[in-house]
């Protein structure tokens, strides 16, 4: 079996496959739009214009935007069925990367606010009063 | 050699013959396998820098007294690593369209320009870290400075490498031409020079920007 | 209140040998837990030598069934009774989790005596804020009453642990953790450190003590006033490294020291009253 | 110049490990001259050293584990004779600073280095056999993630020479592993040697992930790869998601040491309870690194030597990777004791217990893989259904552990002690154990001694349950972890039937060694001609024991679940082969010193950041550079095996293959 065979049902993750200008089409559009989100993200953050509590979550969202692009523009990640196994490993990845990030800080809230010196210093005001 | 077979008339080829997931077809060609096992080392890449994330949002607010993330940092700096990050991880991406013609002249240049925004972010790193260290703000100072530097240190650390790597590659490709095996290194490259823009955008997010929210 | 104690330690039975309602709770869920799964495993290693032996390969009254290798009731079986049993024990598991959370005050008409603990290298300090007083490598609780300890660490991690009265805890340095227990029968009972701290620890020993409440209150005004006392220069003679360290008693503590030493300020603490002079053979290294 | 390495480091005032550092180091170089003498050093570095076969690193790895099983079991009966001996007035032969480093390396080798090179030396064997094709995705790489774990093991084993071991238990928590309270060596040695080996096992997990999706024989589908593999594909998962989290708390710990920084020290704001968190959210889903490859193991014993195909093939695929992801979810069980609050233990008991479910599924499915069976008692048999008894008893104590309220008052008890000994000698050993009979003949080309290997396993048996049950009513009584030193004397009795079981399993061991060499001696009565000896019913039996260099001549076509068995049977109802087929040349990944020099580098570089060499350090890290460069600027990665070579193999082959067909459709 040759390798063209093989690349019709199957790419590596990051390879573009196309015309050279489809590709840098891509690229282009890629920049674009990274630029695009990034410069919203720092205005957001800077602006007095939007509610304060829904900032964070915003930028929380325009990162993964911006990581969404990143992954489609630049590392040519798509659903395509050609990029089944790939995506199949980001998804386990992106799975791995919640669990540890959203467990650790789930756990290490509880265990700060329970333990955590903060609540001490409430406890000795308390007993003191 | 072992060629017990029960039905000899079928042929080595099963493409389209049987539909039972991937990986009927045998083995896949070294352009798809190397490629993988790379991305499969970024995942795992990705997973390192979850770690170094957790520890950082559990450690930032012990800042034992000293300096905090507002007092730090310096949004306008940030925004220029983003941007020379971005310029470089796209004309990473101009370079492998001019690899693939095998585009010598192009493709140096392309992979040139890379580095140098990479070396310009690298230097504007480099700057703060020194600046934070001159002011008291060293790692050692705390917990969240300790954590701090250690998540954007860690970054900076394989941008580092990167441009060690790409300075091999540059060699390579002059030395040796596109040949396929250079042509899978250069793939495995860009895809790492992407993968740190990727880190760099949860680090400018949740380190630089949430991190100095009013 | 010398209540012998040599005679009784020794012969207790840990765990399975509860003093108090935590202890007991946690012994039932875990003779029960045991008896549910045991149900299904001894079954199942009964039938793992009965199937391996009848079938082998010398026995000519097993029939050979060379292709059988599904069966969808089976498969339903062997999925649905683990599942079954995991969800019983986990109703057990969310209810007891809570119910014996070690932070939440047990039910007693008695208001429960506060004892706050640190663990030092490698002995426990017990100080007890409202009795103004302290000891070292010996609790002693009002049996019938519940306890609520504040734990901390001035040193590495322990925990604390008294296998008669139930759940242990950890102690950290600049942590609070929190634990209620209570002993209803009266008696000596064994107390130690499970979690590993360097070389001593296996000296980190405490005796508990559960007297009748009147006995307590005796013990304690008894012990006021009477011994040392714990100000910032005998906490930093104690603090030094010692293992197997006899009971101290100290007839008063300067107020705050448990905070003081969360807040890592111990040696800070300067207070008016704090004037008695340092015991010398309150924290002497004694090998190990 | 030499930082804080004096002649203070090596212990002349200290018998035993002086003795013990002598007698390794005659040993050593006896065994050196030997193979000196026998002009074997050539055969060595050419065929093992720097070879890039999967099979040759596979034994490797098993030799490496091996070797080091010896090693922590000298620890364990150490500590098990400290245990008999210290008991109220005396304090025994060691020291606290002696046992505790025990202890500590006991833990660390036996998980580190005689586990995981077990189970990885297994994978690297059978993976590409079972899946039909010639080698793994990165041969090379392969190569130098065996010789990254040689380098870890053999600073952890240098520390016994030249300074000191952690004393810090083998998960060395902070704040007890901070300078503050170990300022030895000792944890430097600890966080060095695991990095190190750790980069070769994230290395290992690239390898054999992309091996597995990427790399099988025609036809091999998903769902008609061997169990053995699925379990490999889960257990290298989980070690690609969780060793770089353990690298990071490692590195933590080390800048901590090291540069003054403040992650878990208790001073500076650091928060020693985020080292506990990260260290099991590597420690937990590691255990079912070592676990799942073990069930694979089974599952094939069981369906080889049942003579069936194994029991709902596809549940047990669905179980394998449910453990695979669950096993992500659990980790807080290991600090209950925190006080976390009622919600957060409740929810990772009960998750905890969940893995029971799958775990539970296995058991029944190797269970009625058996039923209908003609069951063969070999000792791969003895192992499965030893396990299958032990195990069960310690996935039960297991579950009791995931309940909060339980764990209160056995958590660091003996009670753990004797439950995580179960789970890992009745799961792990015993797989690794029946695996090393059952592909034995398949590396080697003879079988292993069938009654020497009964002997072995009841010596595992019987020594594992009379060493850990009387653990198991200590914890009750409230025995706890760690302990140098025994203060109540009614302990005594069960800790010296603790003593006499790890003797017996001191006897196995020794067994273990015996067996091998009278196998070897009688190896020609042994011979395994067929290479087929277990009337096995995966690819690796198709081919010769010991199979070529490059595994199959021509890629195995595969049709039908299980690949051989079918191909198997429908040539002995046909009673022939099919033709002939075209023969290729193959392209083979050449030999590669690769490993040994980056090792070597990694090794020289750890060992000066461990002594504050710094200059060393740097002129390692250059070293290793240079390597990478050089390696980079080759171009020739293979050689070609003429055709002619490959078809005289096969065709001989072939006229064997043809005899034991006859056989075979002569006696159905
Ligand atoms: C190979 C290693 C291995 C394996 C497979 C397991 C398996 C399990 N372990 Fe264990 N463990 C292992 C190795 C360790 N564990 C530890 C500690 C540990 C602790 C922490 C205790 C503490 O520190 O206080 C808990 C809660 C568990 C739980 C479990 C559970 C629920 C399983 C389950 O996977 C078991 C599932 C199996 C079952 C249940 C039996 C078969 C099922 C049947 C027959 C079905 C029917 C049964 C039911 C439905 C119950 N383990 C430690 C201690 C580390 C340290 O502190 O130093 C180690 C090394
Ligand atoms: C060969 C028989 C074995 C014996 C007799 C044995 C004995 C022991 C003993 C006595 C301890 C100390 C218990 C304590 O703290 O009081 C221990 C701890 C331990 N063992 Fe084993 N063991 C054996 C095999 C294994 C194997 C095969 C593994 C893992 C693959 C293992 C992993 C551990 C671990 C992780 C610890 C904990 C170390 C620590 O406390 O830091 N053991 N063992
Ligand atoms: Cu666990």
């Amino acid at each position: 079996m040759t390798e063209h065979d093989a690349d019709q049902l199957n790419v590596a993750p990051g390879e573009p496959h196309d015309s050279m200008l489809s590709e840098t089409i891509s690229y282009v559009i890629g920049l674009g739009l990274a630029l695009l989100l990034t410069g919203v993200s720092f205005w957001v953050a800077s602006t007095g214009v939007l509610w304060g509590p829904g900032v964070a979550t915003g930028l929380v969202v325009l990162a993964i935007a911006q990581m969404g692009v990143h992954l489609v523009f630049f590392l040519h990640i798509t659903s395509g069925p050609d990029n089944t196994n790939n995506v199949l490993a980001l998804a386990f990845g992106v799975l791995i990367v919640v669990l540890v990030m959203v467990g650790t800080i789930f756990i290490m809230s509880h265990m700060n606010s329970n333990m955590g010196p903060m609540q001490d210093m409430t406890n000795l005001q308390a007993q003191r009063g | 050699m072992s060629t017990i077979s029960e039905t000899p008339a079928l042929g080595l080829t099963h493409l389209g013959s049987e539909d039972t997931g991937l990986g009927h077809r045998g083995p896949e060609s070294k352009s798809i396998v190397v490629p993988y096992g790379f991305w499969l080392f970024v995942l795992s890449d990705m997973v390192l820098f979850s770690a170094l994330f957790a520890s950082y949002a559990t450690l930032v607010n012990n800042s034992d007294g000293g300096p905090t993330t507002s007092q730090l940092f310096h949004r306008d700096l940030v925004a220029v690593e983003t941007i020379a990050l971005l310029i470089s991880s796209f004309v990473c991406g101009l370079a492998m369209i001019t690899a693939k013609r095998k585009n010598m002249v192009w493709t140096q240049i392309w992979l040139v320009v890379t580095g140098l925004l990479g070396l310009v972010f690298l230097g504007i790193e480099l700057y703060e870290f020194g600046t934070m260290i001159a002011e008291g703000a060293g790692p050692q100072r705390s917990a969240f400075l300790s954590s701090f530097f250690t998540l954007v240190g860690c970054h900076g650390a394989h941008v580092t490498a990167g441009l060690l790597w790409l300075g091999t590659m540059m060699a390579q490709i002059w030395a040796k031409g596109f040949q396929p095996h250079i042509m899978r290194r250069l793939l495995c490259f860009s895809v790492f020079w992407h993968a740190l823009d990727i880190i760099w955008v949860a680090i400018f997010t949740i380190v630089y920007l949430i991190g100095t929210l009013p | 209140m010398a209540v012998a104690s040599l005679a009784v330690a020794g012969c207790n039975r840990g765990i399975l040998d509860p003093v108090g309602p935590v202890a007991l709770a946690e012994k039932q869920i875990l003779v029960n837990s045991t008896a549910i799964m045991l149900a299904i495993i001894i079954p199942t290693m009964i039938a793992t030598v009965a199937f391996a032996w009848w079938f082998r390969r010398g026995n000519s009254k097993a029939t050979y069934r060379p292709d059988w290798e599904y069966s969808g009731a089976i498969e339903m079986v062997v999925w649905a009774i683990p599942a079954m049993t995991i969800m019983l024990l986990g109703g057990i598991t969310w209810i007891g989790s809570h119910d014996l959370d070690p932070a939440r005050p047990l039910k007693s008409n008695v208001p429960a005596l506060k004892v706050e603990v640190v663990s030092l290298d490698w002995k426990w300090l017990f100080i007890y804020p409202d009795q103004g007083i302290a000891t070292v490598n010996q609790l002693v609780v009002p049996a019938g009453t519940p306890v609520s300890f504040r734990l901390t660490s001035a040193t590495v991690w322990n925990s604390f642990f008294v296998p008669q009265m139930g759940t242990m805890i950890y102690t950290m340095p600049r942590m609070t953790t929190r634990l209620n227990l209570q002993a209803d029968k009266q008696g000596v009972y064994d107390g130690l450190s499970t979690q590993f701290s360097g070389d001593g620890f296996p000296g980190m020993q405490f005796k508990v003590q559960a007297l009748p409440a009147d006995q307590f209150a005796m013990w304690a005004q008894g012990s006021k006033g009477a011994g040392p006392a714990l100000d910032a220069r005998n906490y930093a003679a104690l603090s030094k490294p010692s293992s197997y360290v006899k009971p101290i008693t100290y007839g008063a503590v300067v107020p705050g020291l448990f905070d003081a030493i969360v807040a890592d300020k111990a040696p800070q603490l300067h207070l008016p009253q704090a004037a008695p002079p340092a015991n010398k053979n309150s924290a002497v290294p004694a090998g190990g | 110049m030499f930082g804080r390495l004096t002649w203070g480091a090596i212990p002349f005032h200290e018998p035993i490990p002086l003795i013990t550092s002598i007698v390794i180091i005659l040993a050593l170089g006896a065994v050196g001259i030997w193979i000196t003498r026998k002009g074997w050093w050539p055969y060595l570095w050419n065929e093992y050293i720097t070879s890039t076969d999967h099979k040759k690193i596979g034994v490797m790895y098993i030799v490496l584990a091996l070797v080091m099983l010896v090693r922590g079991f000298a620890d364990a009966i150490m500590m098990r004779a400290q245990q008999s001996l210290a008991i109220g007035a005396s304090q025994g032969y060691l020291p606290p600073e002696h046992y505790n480093q025990i202890f500590s390396a006991h833990g660390t080798i036996m998980i580190f280095f005689v586990a995981m090179p077990f189970v990885i030396g297994f994978m690297n064997f059978v993976v590409p056999l079972q899946l039909g094709v010639r080698d793994v995705a990165f041969p090379t790489m392969n190569n130098v993630s065996f010789w990254l774990s040689a380098s870890g093991a053999l600073l952890i084993n240098l520390s016994l020479f030249i300074g000191e071991f952690a004393r810090t238990g083998w998960l060395a928590f902070p704040p007890l592993s901070e300078k503050a309270f170990s300022p030895g060596v000792g944890v430097d040695y600890y966080l060095v040697a695991l990095q190190i080996s750790g980069v070769g096992t994230v290395l290992t997990a690239v390898n054999f992930v992309t091996t597995i999706l990427k790399t099988r024989a025609p036809g091999m589908s998903y769902l008609r790869m061997p169990v053995f593999c699925w379990t490999a594909l889960a257990s290298n998962l989980i070690m690609l998601a969780a060793f770089p989290v353990l690298t990071v708390v490692l590195a933590e710990l080390m800048l901590d040491r090291y540069l003054g920084f403040h992650f878990f020290t208790n001073d500076g704001g650091g928060n020693s309870m985020l080292y506990m968190n990260l260290i099991w959210v590597w420690g937990h889903p590691e255990v079912y690194i070592l676990v799942l490859p073990a069930f694979g193991i089974y599952s094939e014993v069981a369906a080889t030597f049942s003579g069936k195909p194994l029991f709902g093939y596809r549940s047990m695929v669905f179980a394998t990777m449910a453990i695979c992801i669950i096993s992500y979810m659990v980790w807080l069980h290991h600090f209950f004791t925190m006080g976390a609050g009622g919600d957060i233990n409740a929810v990772f008991g009960i998750a905890s217990m969940i893995i029971g479910i799958p775990t539970g599924v296995k058991i029944y499915n190797w269970l009625f893989t058996m039923y209908g069976g003609r069951v063969r008692f070999t000792v791969p048999v003895y192992y499965l259904i030893g396990f299958m008894l032990t195990f069960v008893v310690g996935g039960l104590t297991g579950v009791l552990l995931a309940i909060p309220p339980v764990d209160f008052v056995v958590h660091n008890s003996l009670f753990l002690v004797a439950h995580f000994h179960q789970v890992i000698i009745g799961g792990v050993v015993f797989a690794l154990m029946a695996g090393y009979t059952y592909w034995f003949p398949k590396a080697f080309g003879f079988t292993l001694d069938e009654r020497l290997g009964k002997a072995v396993f009841w010596c595992w048996f019987i020594g594992f349950h009379l060493a850990f049950m009387p653990l198991y009513v200590l914890g009750f009584w409230g025995a706890t972890r760690r302990m140098q030193h025994i203060s109540d004397p009614s302990w005594a009795p069960w800790l010296n039937v603790a003593f006499v079981g790890a003797a017996i399993i001191g006897l196995g061991i020794v067994l273990t060694v015996v067996q091998l060499l009278y196998s070897i001696k009688t190896r020609d009565q042994r011979r395994d001609i067929t290479g087929d000896p277990w009337d096995g019913r995966t690819l690796e039996w198709l081919t010769l024991s010991p199979p070529p260099h490059y595994n199959f001549a021509v890629l195995p076509d595969v049709h039908g679940e299980e690949a051989y068995w079918t191909r198997k049977q429908t040539a002995i109802k046909q009673d022939q082969l099919i033709d002939e087929p075209d023969y290729q040349p193959i392209e083979m990944p050449v030999n590669t010193p690769t490993g040994v020099i980056v090792a070597f580098f990694a090794a020289l570089c750890g060992f000066a950041v461990i002594w504050y060499i710094w200059w060393l350090a740097i002129l390692g890290l250059i070293g290793a550079f240079a390597i990478f460069v050089w390696y980079a600027w080759r171009d020739e990665n293979e050689h070609i095996i003429p055709v002619e070579e490959v078809r005289a193999n096969a065709r001989e082959r072939r006229r064997i293959r043809m005899e034991h067909l006859h056989n075979l459709s002569q006696s159905t």
